[in-house]
């Protein structure tokens, strides 16, 4: 009988399935790493196991017996810990309170014990073998900190199960190491350590077993001594190609509209030198943390440049915020719909004109309906936005893939000259996604320059004309599209043994 | 009547009390004389009535001597218990008279007789805090004043018909007005019926609860407001509906607006005591309590002073205005610093 | 402003700017008012230069957590008056006096409770809802009293109002006691933190295992005791209860906790000591105005600047802050 | 499907409280006949709230903003002094007009600057605006009314046109445009974008500061109109105007679909619900129910008001999960 068992675990979101009966069995006493590309389901399952999301279908066993999880809570009573992937750290605390939050160590009074606290915590940084002030406040530490501050809160409550979801992103190799000797030594005391990272050595390094998962499905599970990493990339890869990708483009000698020269983030991304010409569709692949989107802000004037220059069509630019970007002609189209890109308590033909007013407002700064509606019927037609009469209806209404649709059309109604799209396909039905692809090959086509980021190898392969590959912060390889197989660009993703 | 002879009484005293005053500073002339400050409160501050308060009580002080110092203290909003701070803090200055308008009957109790343990001499004027140790009163007799303004309507309206009285409920004054003009109508025209309106002290809301009544209510022949913003919504109200003239508008006390609704005769008359003779006499009577004579007071330690000033009122109506003598003592508002 | 030296910065960031400066503000003006009025430095006027703030100060206390959790409750100016006239009516109906009071309070509690769960269910904004009860409470207040004063008691509730231990009115040694209570916990105890927390970062305290929801029904609830206390102890100084009490009382509270340094933008943020020094300010510029004799309409004037400099100067700090915080991790 | 999304998701509270008013009115009319429905009492009521009517307009542009604007009856009372006691000086009448305007739009603009430029929490920042200038109108006033101004400028708010009071005619005409220019008007579409997302507003390229400053401008400006109205009406200047009035214009726009958390509001709605409480109220006194409790009636009706969104939205989202 096994620590953690799931069987059959279903979830969608909306018309979007995420998992498909997914079933494992996970032992005491064992470091399972879970890979898979980008939106293959780990942080969803994960998010099931602590409770965060309830499955639709399917059953979790601890020690044979069904549980079921509504919240954190109930989670943690049930032994289950997780380091999230996104930071959940309350900033204006001190790093104790962090770590020991609602656990601190209280007199009868519900008075905390501050030199208690502050040593508990020491010793729970000691453990991964790091000295911190535990009443230094979070929002001094830098991020890679905050973040061991998270896996420490964790560690500290003794779970028997602890999920750790891309904990290293962040850490330095020394912080990574120690955290492994830490795994370790929690393996041995019998705690079943679940690890999801895109680091193919460390997970060659630590795992007992290594199960893969694409498109939400489960492909299978290596045992120690099968563990390779060629083996794993291939498993990973071959995602059955669904849909028919356009054809490439006619010519690759289109003029260079926008280039990078040298250009930096601190702590984002560092010394991308990049060209992107007309007419093509340039594809960013990465893997997390591998600061494309990053990347993407600064060029597009969301975040700031901290070096490097970027030129459009030869001069240089120097764009102080997204309003300068759309009227120098370059859109940027977020990966997050719901934060970043869509008003989604507004309707869809408020959304289309938000980047692009002026276009349907005469001299005196009045809107003219009629165009908003014909601009709108235009995107729906050619987008094929479903219902086809949806103009007034809010966004939340829509099905992702329609969103998404309308996000384009949002960026397409600014007409662009340069468009950079950040995964844009993420969460969209098969119809949708093939229908996207073909839009931004017409794009090209008509001589606009597409830069396309995305962590899913069939569309980078499969769309796009040049591949540039990233890897933590860095530029690691600019490759022209001709016979790239899969395994050859993730490989490069992964950088084993590269520039570093 | 014979409050009325009490009034006089009272008032030849305290005049005389002045003059004594005045001899004493003329004999003192020459060494300077210890400077003395008497602070006046009030709810509301800011309310023009006040300020003619304030400016007799200047004057008052003027006529004394440069020595003295006023000054105008209290909350901008009617609550008393702010008023009651207000006191409480005046009294850490240790004014030598406090004179205090009070929101309430009850709430200033404390702080009244706190100044007057610590030897404080307190005179109450406009509104009164009888339970209080305050040791005089000057003011109107509020009764009277409704009744006057009673009198006013059945001229006018005759002995039938209804009418609205706009009062703020807790107000003392206000309610003593109202009951006044109740009584009167009651002795007088009893057939005259008559319904009460809140218009929460504002303008504004005065308008809007007046219009609504005139709405609902043809047989209003006539408005009493017990307090001086009444009239002008009152007014405004008409205005709205066009019933100018139609209505009986008959304010309280007087203001650069009230005047001016008067002359335009917007507004049929306006029941007024003199509130610059009330802050003229409510000073002298703190001056005299702070300086008791040989001869011992029946409140000593404090100086001699009657326990009551009544002051008159009556009706201002346009006619009076007419007269430029009498225009002029109304219309421009004393200069207050 | 470029230091160098690290201990320096380090010093220089130890020190609570906000704190130092209103702390130089008051004693500024304290000096200036004793050399300009014989009568302010004195004990009398000390104790009534507290007396006069001193039921803000208390709501104060509750107030301050409610911002920190990142709300705000603007229904006190209801409760105050709606309690102090419950209690007011108890007492005229011979209830004994320490249960009549322990019942007003524990009305504005239940008072505090229905603002949250109002809040909850409905899920809007603390300050629409706190608004309708206020308003709400205030129509009640003036349609129970009719707008007359709630007077008459018994002589000996009357000694209450009078009634000093040491020297103190009652109130005082009420704000006392709620003052070392709140400081102590707001610092130390667990409840109170998680206040912090929830302010903070909400959906990290509930990824973190905790119930957010109760923190916050903790946080009206005590705010609403806070103003039902004010409430009776309005009463017994006074020997009465109008609907009158309290008006605006809300916007002081707020001011007083805002200069203190407790931010509306950023929850999580600010301390019961800053709002206890906001709340002397304000106590000693209603002092001080009426002190020196200048026109108190003067004092809105100079209160509402000082708080748009206050909240001005803790924004100020934060970014300079952040700057060295970032040049810290460059 | 086009006509029912129009109907439920850009008007839905709006009906809600049309339906309200037409069945308060029904009854009225039919209980007092001739007394209420008669031309002059719906005239009166209009004119009475037309003061209300403009604060709650522009208040609701402020909290489409997602902010609030505490200081708009100090706005009213500030300039409605500023104008009259230009006037008292002798100066002419619009050119005192212009000023006084200006002033407003002043004031409204600085509340706009400290929120967007300073980062000061709405609340904060109007709240401070508000005690300043109400503290400002008593400095200058000293407490005393501000009288003798000339016909021409009292005959603003006490003349007819068609036999309807001006007052009517400038605040609704202020009202229809604004209502009509806010979802027509790129400046005030956008308030809308800033308001319902300012991070996607930003990644549209739209400039939230501006916007906001803009926001709170007009709502300084409406406050001063209603100001203008309000001391013509009366024929005198008061430091006490407005006292209260943020809170009733809050409650109205709320009532009327607005929401604190921003990019939601229509003008129709806030409107609606201006009227809906001047009508309880009116229904009060028609009643010879006692006013004390209008204040109390206004708080439940916003809670009422509210609670029926909340379930309407509620019953929505359920039909959208279909």
């Amino acid at each position: 009988m096994s620590l953690l068992e799931l069987k059959n675990i279903s979830k969608s979101f909306g018309d979007n399935k995420v998992l498909t009966d997914i079933s494992l069995s996970l032992e005491e006493g064992e470091i399972h790493s879970i890979i898979g590309e980008n939106g293959a389901g780990k942080s969803t399952l994960m998010k099931i196991i602590g409770g965060i999301y309830t499955s639709d279908g399917g059953e979790i066993l601890i020690n044979g017996s069904q549980v079921h999880l509504h919240n954190p809570i109930e989670a943690y009573k049930a032994g289950i810990g997780i380091v999230h992937q996104e930071l959940s750290v309350a900033d204006n605390m001190t790093v104790a309170q962090n770590v020991f939050v609602n656990r601190e160590p209280v007199n009868f009074l519900g008075f905390v014990d501050w030199k208690k606290l502050n040593a508990n915590t020491e010793k729970e940084f000691k453990k991964i073998g790091i000295y911190i002030k535990p009443d230094m406040l979070v929002h001094n530490l830098s991020v890679g900190m905050q973040q061991i501050v998270e896996i420490v809160k964790v560690l500290s409550q003794e779970v028997k199960i602890l999920i750790l979801d891309e904990p290293t992103s962040a850490l330095s190799d020394k912080e990574t190491q120690n955290l492994f000797e830490l795994l370790f030594k929690l393996r041995a005391q019998g705690t079943l350590i679940i690890f999801i990272s895109h680091k193919l050595n460390e997970i060659s390094q630590i795992s007992d077993r290594v199960s893969v998962l694409r498109d939400g499905k489960y492909i299978g599970t290596l045992n120690k001594e099968e563990i390779d990493e060629n083996r794993i990339i291939s498993m990973m890869v071959g995602r059955e190609l669904d849909n028919l990708y356009p054809h490439k483009a006619k010519s690759r000698n289109g003029q260079v509209v926008l280039k990078t020269e040298h250009l930096s983030r601190n702590g984002k991304f560092d010394d991308v030198s990049i060209e992107f010409k007309a007419g093509e569709i340039t594809g960013i692949f990465g893997l997390v943390g591998a600061g494309r989107t990053e990347f993407a802000w600064s060029v597009f004037g969301a975040d700031r440049i901290d070096g490097g220059k970027v030129f459009y069509e030869g001069n240089e630019l120097n764009l102080k915020s997204p309003t300068q970007a759309i009227k120098n002609g370059i859109a940027y189209l977020t990966e997050d719909r719901k934060r970043l890109g869509l008003f989604l308590g507004m309707d869809v033909k408020d959304n289309a004109i938000a980047s692009n007013v002026d276009a349907v407002t005469n001299k005196m700064g009045i809107l003219d309906n009629s165009k908003i509606y014909k601009i709108t019927q235009k995107y729906i037609d050619s987008l094929e936005i479903h219902p086809n009469n949806c103009e007034d209806s809010k966004i939340y209404n829509l099905s992702g893939g329609n969103q998404q649709k309308v996000l384009l059309s949002k960026w397409l109604a600014a007409n662009p000259r340069v468009l950079i799209v950040d995964e844009p396909t993420r969460g969209v039905d098969v119809g949708a996604k093939s229908k996207i692809h073909n839009i931004l090959r017409q794009l090209a086509d008509s001589g606009m320059t597409i830069v396309m980021i995305s962590s899913e190898l069939p569309e980078i392969l499969g769309l796009s004309d040049r591949v540039a590959v990233m890897c933590e912060g860095k530029l690691i390889d600019v490759m022209e599209n001709d016979n790239l197989t899969e395994e050859y660009v993730l490989t490069k993703a992964f950088n084993k043994g590269g520039a570093k | 009547m014979k409050k009325f002879l009490a009034m006089i009484l009272a008032v030849t005293m305290v005049l005389s009390l002045a003059a004594c005053g005045k001899s004493s500073e003329a004999a003192t002339s020459g060494e300077k004389r210890e400077e003395e400050l008497y602070s006046m409160v009030v709810f509301t501050k800011g309310a023009e009535y006040f300020n003619w308060c304030y400016a007799g009580m200047q004057d008052a002080a003027e006529s004394i001597g440069d020595f003295i110092k006023v000054e105008l203290q209290g909350p901008a909003e009617w609550d008393a218990s702010q008023e009651a701070r207000a006191v409480e803090t005046v009294l850490a200055k240790k004014p030598n008279g406090i004179v205090v308008s009070c929101a309430d009957e009850s709430t200033l109790i404390p702080s009244i007789n706190k100044a007057i343990e610590s030897g404080v001499p307190v005179i109450c004027f406009d509104s009164d805090s009888s339970e209080s140790n305050r040791l005089s009163y000057v003011g109107t007799n509020n009764n009277t004043f409704g009744a006057v303004a009673g009198k006013a309507i059945v001229d006018t309206i005759g002995t039938e018909g209804e009418i609205a009285i706009i009062m703020v409920p807790g107000a003392v004054s206000m309610e003593e007005r109202a009951q006044g003009c109740i009584d009167y109508l009651k002795e007088n025209a009893p057939n005259v019926t008559y319904t009460v309106l809140n218009d929460e002290g504002d303008v504004a809301k005065a308008e809007q609860v007046t219009s609504a009544l005139l709405q609902s209510n043809p047989n209003i022949k006539a408005i009493f407001s017990t307090h001086g913003y009444g009239a002008p919504g009152a007014a405004a109200a008409c205005r709205t509906l066009n019933m100018v003239g139609d209505i009986t508008i008959i304010g309280s006390d007087y203001d650069s607006a009230t005047i001016e609704l008067l002359k335009s005769g917007d507004i049929a008359g306006t029941v007024i005591d003199d509130p610059y003779l009330l802050g003229y006499e409510a000073f002298m009577l703190s001056y005299a309590a702070a300086h008791p004579t040989d001869v011992l007071s029946g409140n000593a330690p404090f100086g001699h002073v009657p326990p009551l000033i009544f002051g008159s009122c009556s009706l201002l109506t346009g006619k009076v205005l007419e007269d430029p003598a009498a225009a002029a003592r109304y219309e421009n508002p004393p200069k207050i610093n | 402003m470029k230091i160098k030296n690290p201990t320096i910065k380090k010093i220089l960031n130890k020190i609570n700017w906000h704190y130092l400066v209103l702390s130089v503000f008051i004693l500024v003006i304290f000096i200036a008012m004793s050399v300009q009025s014989k009568h302010f430095m004195t004990l009398a006027n000390m104790e009534i230069l507290i007396n006069n703030f001193i039921m803000e100060a208390i709501m104060a206390l509750g107030m301050t957590m409610v911002i920190i959790s990142g709300g705000s409750d603007i229904s006190i100016s209801g409760i105050l008056p709606f309690t102090a006239i419950t209690f007011a009516y108890m007492m005229l109906g011979n209830v004994p006096v320490a249960l009549a009071a322990v019942a007003a309070i524990i009305v504005g509690g239940l008072i505090g409770l229905i603002n949250n769960e109002l809040r909850r269910l409905l899920n809007i904004h603390p300050m629409i809802v706190t608004m309708a009860t206020q308003l709400t409470l205030k129509g009640l207040n003036l349609a129970i009293t009719g707008g007359s004063v709630v007077a008459g008691f018994s002589e000996d509730f009357q000694k209450i109002g009078g009634f000093k231990p040491l020297g103190l009115s009652l109130a005082i040694w009420a704000y006392i006691v709620l003052a070392v209570f709140y400081v102590l916990f707001s610092r130390n105890n667990r409840l109170f933190l998680n206040v912090y927390f929830v302010g903070g970062n909400k959906d990290a305290a509930t990824l973190s295992g905790m119930n957010a929801e109760r923190v916050l029904r903790f946080v009206y609830v005590a705010s609403g005791l806070l103003a039902g206390l004010a409430g009776v102890l309005s009463t017994t100084v006074y020997n009465s209860a109008s609907y009158s009490f309290g008006q605006n009382v809300e916007m002081k509270v707020i001011t007083a906790v805002a200069i203190g340094g407790t931010s509306m933008t950023h929850g999580g943020e600010g301390s019961i000591c800053g709002t206890l020094l906001g709340t002397l300010f304000m106590a000693l510029i209603y002092n001080a105005f009426v002190m020196s004799g200048i026109s108190t309409y003067y004092q809105d004037v100079f209160t509402g600047s000082m708080l748009v400099v206050a909240v001005l100067l803790s924004e100020g700090v934060r970014a300079i802050k952040a700057k060295s915080a970032l040049q810290a991790e460059a | 499907m086009k006509n029912k999304n129009k109907h439920y998701a850009v008007n839905g509270r709006s009906i809600t409280l049309l339906i309200i008013i037409a069945v308060i009115f029904v009854a009225m009319s039919l209980i007092k006949g001739e007394l209420f429905y008669s031309s002059n009492n719906i005239s009166t009521i209009f004119a009475n709230l037309s003061y209300d009517l403009l604060l709650a307009c522009g208040m609701t542009f402020v909290l489409i903003l997602g902010g609030i604007d505490l200081s708009v009856g100090s706005v009213l009372a500030f300039t409605g002094i500023i104008v009259t006691m230009l006037l008292r000086g002798g100066m002419n009448v619009i050119l005192a007009l212009i000023i006084a305007l200006l002033t407003g739009l002043a004031c409204g603009c600085l509340n706009g600057v400290l929120i967007s430029k300073f980062n000061i929490a709405p609340f904060i920042a109007t709240l401070a605006t508000m005690s300043i200038l109400r503290g400002l109108s008593y400095v200058l006033t000293s407490g005393f009314f501000i009288v003798g101004l000339p016909d021409s400028y009292v005959s603003i708010a006490r003349g007819y046109i068609f036999g309807i009071s001006n007052k009517i005619i400038i605040s609704l005409s202020i009202m229809i445009i604004l209502g009509l220019l806010s979802t027509r008007h790129k400046a005030f579409k956008q308030m809308f974008f800033v308001g319902g997302n300012s991070d996607t507003a930003y990644f549209s390229g739209i400039a939230s500061a501006k916007t906001k400053i803009l926001g709170y401008g007009i709502c300084g400006l409406l406050a001063t109109v209603s100001g203008i109205l309000m001391t013509s009406n009366f024929g005198m200047g008061q430091a006490s105007f407005g006292t209260g009035f943020e809170m009733r214009a809050i409650a109205a726009s709320v009532i009327g679909g607005a929401s604190m958390a921003g990019g939601e509001g229509n003008f129709i709605g806030t409107a609606l619900g201006v009227i809906l409480v001047a009508l309880v109220n009116n229904v009060f006194i028609m009643f010879n129910g006692s006013p004390n409790w209008s204040t109390a009636i206004s708080g439940i009706m916003l809670l009422v008001a509210v609670a029926l969104d909340l379930l309407r939205t509620k019953y929505k989202s359920k039909k959208g999960r279909k």
